[in-house]
């Protein structure tokens, strides 16, 4: 068997050799806790931090906005749980949308069990929200609006500076799911007006298992931690610090600041190459905004074929059918069905999600698998 | 998580289909069951002489068991009776180790044949 | 300057090669997030469905009683307020020790926020509770014990079996914080009677970030868990898999299995060899039990001189004053008061720590270099 | 996080101390000072002569900054008359970099100095 062809980046995207190297080199030498007053624990602690300019670079933030999580599922509830059990008392009221990821839409789901309210916004057909009815949702006590900046489904961008400017100066925080926007598309949180990001460093050729959370400085927004004891991370993510983690998610970050906007470029070209040499199938759907969107997602749905045995067909291809995380459910993604996808379309739909180490020859092996599986299934059907 | 992977069987029925196809010679009977929920949708297709099946083809739009399920039951009708036919969808899906939380769409073959059957014998 | 002696294994313990070899394999090699069900994804789900079962293996679990999670930080926080908030209609009390760890105390003290009661039990001046008081402490709403098995200053065990033993056939879950236990005593998770243990990597030679709670079989104790949305981890810890960090906890938990008892006869050996050269000095004292502890940490608070300056004269060293979690704080260690010291004596007192790496030679230059130091001060105070 | 690492000024005052001591010869006075909490202790000697200081030595228990002001206030007191000594013992930590949390036991050095002083004066 050929190895197979790799085009879930979305899911997660192979380590850098240059983030591996950088990682083993303090795995292999810097040790000591960096809570720890001695030349070890100094040593990571210089490490811990200039990792933490490197990430903060990325998104244009002062370093001391950065707080390492475990991964931007924590960030997100950091995010999202933390300022809202910690602004309870100012307001009861978060807005969202429905084609969120599941780690912000579980933990809306968990506040909505402690009393607090919650309005999911429509995106139209194109996978977009407007400012306007963010405005609209807005309510007397809402104290958090929570939009992603890239979907990771279908790489739809949402208008994030809009709809700052909209619900400006009412006290309302904006928490963004940057997990799939660093390194694909620029961010700059000032100009942005976002209080509180989260990110991921797997996402773009770091380490799985790290992330951060943005939080600005001035206003800084309360949150109220979601694990005590040790006083780490400004008192707001107590827990060893895994120095190497940081230090690979740094790196990422880094490399992504240097060479993200040649990478976006390529991307994009590839990704519209795969799109083209698809186009020889009749009967398929892109789905999400034609060109509002991260330069690394590509999903179409394919009309009159059974979505799992589309898989099944494409298997040598690492592709996904929904979003990782809802794909061992079965059930067909909600994303593509917040989009109007009937369910038995939206089951028949593949995301592509390409990255550093896609080729050309990974595009044109793909296009050709897929096509020979649609074609195929569909002769198989009945007319 | 959830889903094994499929056994080595379903694989090779998946990816050969015996016997699938639309035939298009006269003398043949067709029948067709559906399931709206996943989309499944067979078309089955019998040639009867004298109460026996004599021939047998399918169409399939359906996850890959019920592709598997048609193909297996697609072979074991060749030289049947008509009149006492044996459908079980549910022994050859357990034999193929398929979920069983699938079983309602693939009682969607034994639709189709059972319509087919029925011009069959008028 | 040569290179600093290091006798903060306690706080962090470097990687061990083997352990770093596996992990660079893993992120050279098996990337895919094990979520998905492409080759990519089974591979990376075989690998960490292995580690699992290595982790297990060293408490004499079955694997599916393994959560991963980003440390006993976090794993402990799992314990403690998952099973509260879970259990909360059933009952609103909890018991634990007054020495444990920040990552122990601290949820506890948010429970009480959230409105639990917690009794925090005194220990003797040697470090131990025992069974009858805890016994005593039981109230008729009791939930959970939450007693560590080593403790991270003094090394002092408790007898969690008795523990277990006494308070058995109560509906009362025990939580066990086994970091500092796992690899250096040995654990059988059944026999010990124990519901919930709280173990970490990064304490016996695996990478920092990554620990594992682990949470009986029959009965299942309920968890509400602390993040949300994704699903991994039986639904109690989503975010994705970090494999590496997971094959790395699970090589360095097969390496301990392999060879910890060899090793805790050496680490044993060399602790009490450093306690022999120190007693030269005259007026200095053990901090814990002589017999009852592991085989790892040696504490010694030394008369008459100040805290801060013992630390800085002994700066060669890589060692601790106290826990490197209250280190930050400058405030004389709170585990070491509970045992009945005074503040300052509290405050000059030295954590050894001894790992895999440690040799003779360091254990020599460290009793050199401690016993000049306060042979120094003492001569410098007043008489 | 907190502490700042300590001044090189500071580093070489502890390790050296210079002055550190206990005189044994005749004509010294003495004066002590004392801090519970952190259990600072300092004990200052002063060899006076004409109305001025003409020797000092100290023995300290504290923490590093406390021997690093000891030992600066040690070395600047020779000479100075002991009607009008200047003991800024919070412009000397500053001076050291030192963190002004810790004053308090600072003063302790001035209690003992003014002891010692009060001794010679009288
Ligand atoms: C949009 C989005 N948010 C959050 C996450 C969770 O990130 P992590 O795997 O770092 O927890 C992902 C990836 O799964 C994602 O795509
Ligand atoms: C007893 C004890 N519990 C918990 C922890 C926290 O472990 P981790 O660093 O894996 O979060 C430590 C180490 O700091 C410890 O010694």
């Amino acid at each position: 068997m050929t190895v197979p062809v790799y085009l879930d980046y979305a899911a997660t995207a192979p380590v850098d050799p240059r983030v591996l190297q950088a990682m083993a080199e303090v795995l292999g030498a810097c040790y000591g806790n960096p809570s720890a007053t001695h030349d070890q624990g100094m040593a990571a602690r210089a490490c811990l931090e200039s990792a933490r300019a490197q990430v903060a670079g990325l998104i244009r933030a002062p370093a001391a906005a950065i707080v390492f999580t475990s991964g931007a599922t924590e960030s997100n509830n950091l995010a999202i749980l933390g300022a809202a059990r910690a602004n309870g008392d100012r307001g009861r009221h978060l807005i969202s949308v429905r084609t969120e990821h599941r780690a912000v839409l579980d933990p809306l789901a968990q506040l909505v069990r402690e009393g607090f309210k919650v309005t999911l916004l429509d995106t139209d057909r194109l996978g977009r929200i407007d400012a306007q009815q963010v405005l609209a949702a807005v309510q007397n006590d809402t104290i958090l609006v929570s939009i992603m900046a890239v979907n990771n489904e279908t790489g739809v961008l949402q208008d994030i500076r809009s709809v700052a400017t909209a619900i400006s100066g009412r006290g309302i925080l904006l928490h963004v799911d940057a997990a799939q926007a660093a390194g694909r598309i620029s961010l700059d949180v000032a100009q942005m007006g976002v209080d509180l990001m989260s990110l991921s460093a797997h996402k773009i050729h770091g380490p799985p298992g790290v992330g951060a959370l943005y939080v600005r400085r001035e206003p800084r927004p309360t949150l109220r931690p979601l694990l005590f004891g040790g006083g780490q991370e400004f008192g707001v993510r107590p827990g060893t610090l895994p120095v190497h983690q940081i230090v690979g998610m740094g790196c990422a970050f880094q490399i992504a600041a240097d060479e993200g906007a040649v990478e976006m470029r390529k991307l994009s070209a590839l990704r519209d190459r795969l799109w083209q040499e698809l186009q020889v199938i009749p009967r398929i759907h892109l789905n999400g905004h034609p060109t509002e969107r991260a330069p690394h997602i590509l999903n179409v749905s394919f009309e009159g074929i059974d979505g799992e045995s589309l898989q099944l067909a494409v298997s040598p291809l690492a592709v996904a059918s929904g979003s990782a995380c809802s794909a061992a459910s079965g059930e067909p993604s909600y994303v593509l069905r917040a989009l109007g996808r009937q369910d038995a379309l939206a089951a028949a739909s593949l995301r592509f999600s390409l990255g550093r180490m896609t080729s050309e020859h990974d595009i044109q092996v793909a296009a050709q698998c897929v096509i020979t599986a649609v074609l195929r299934l569909r002769e198989l059907a009945p007319q | 998580m959830s889903s094994p992977p499929y056994t080595a069987e379903v694989l090779a029925l998946f990816e050969r289909a015996p016997r699938a196809g639309r035939p298009q010679a006269a003398g043949w009977v067709s029948g067709e069951g559906q399931e709206p929920l996943t989309a499944t949708h067979v078309r089955w297709h019998l040639l009867g002489a004298n109460g026996h099946i004599m021939d047998v083809r399918y169409e399939v739009r359906g996850c890959p068991h019920t592709i598997a399920v048609a193909a297996v039951l697609a072979q074991r009708m060749v030289g049947q009776s008509v009149a006492e036919l044996k459908l079980d969808v549910a022994a050859i899906a357990s034999e193929l180790g398929c979920d069983m939380t699938k079983l309602g769409r693939l009682f969607v073959i034994e639709d189709a044949i059972l319509r087919a059957a029925h011009i069959l014998r008028s």
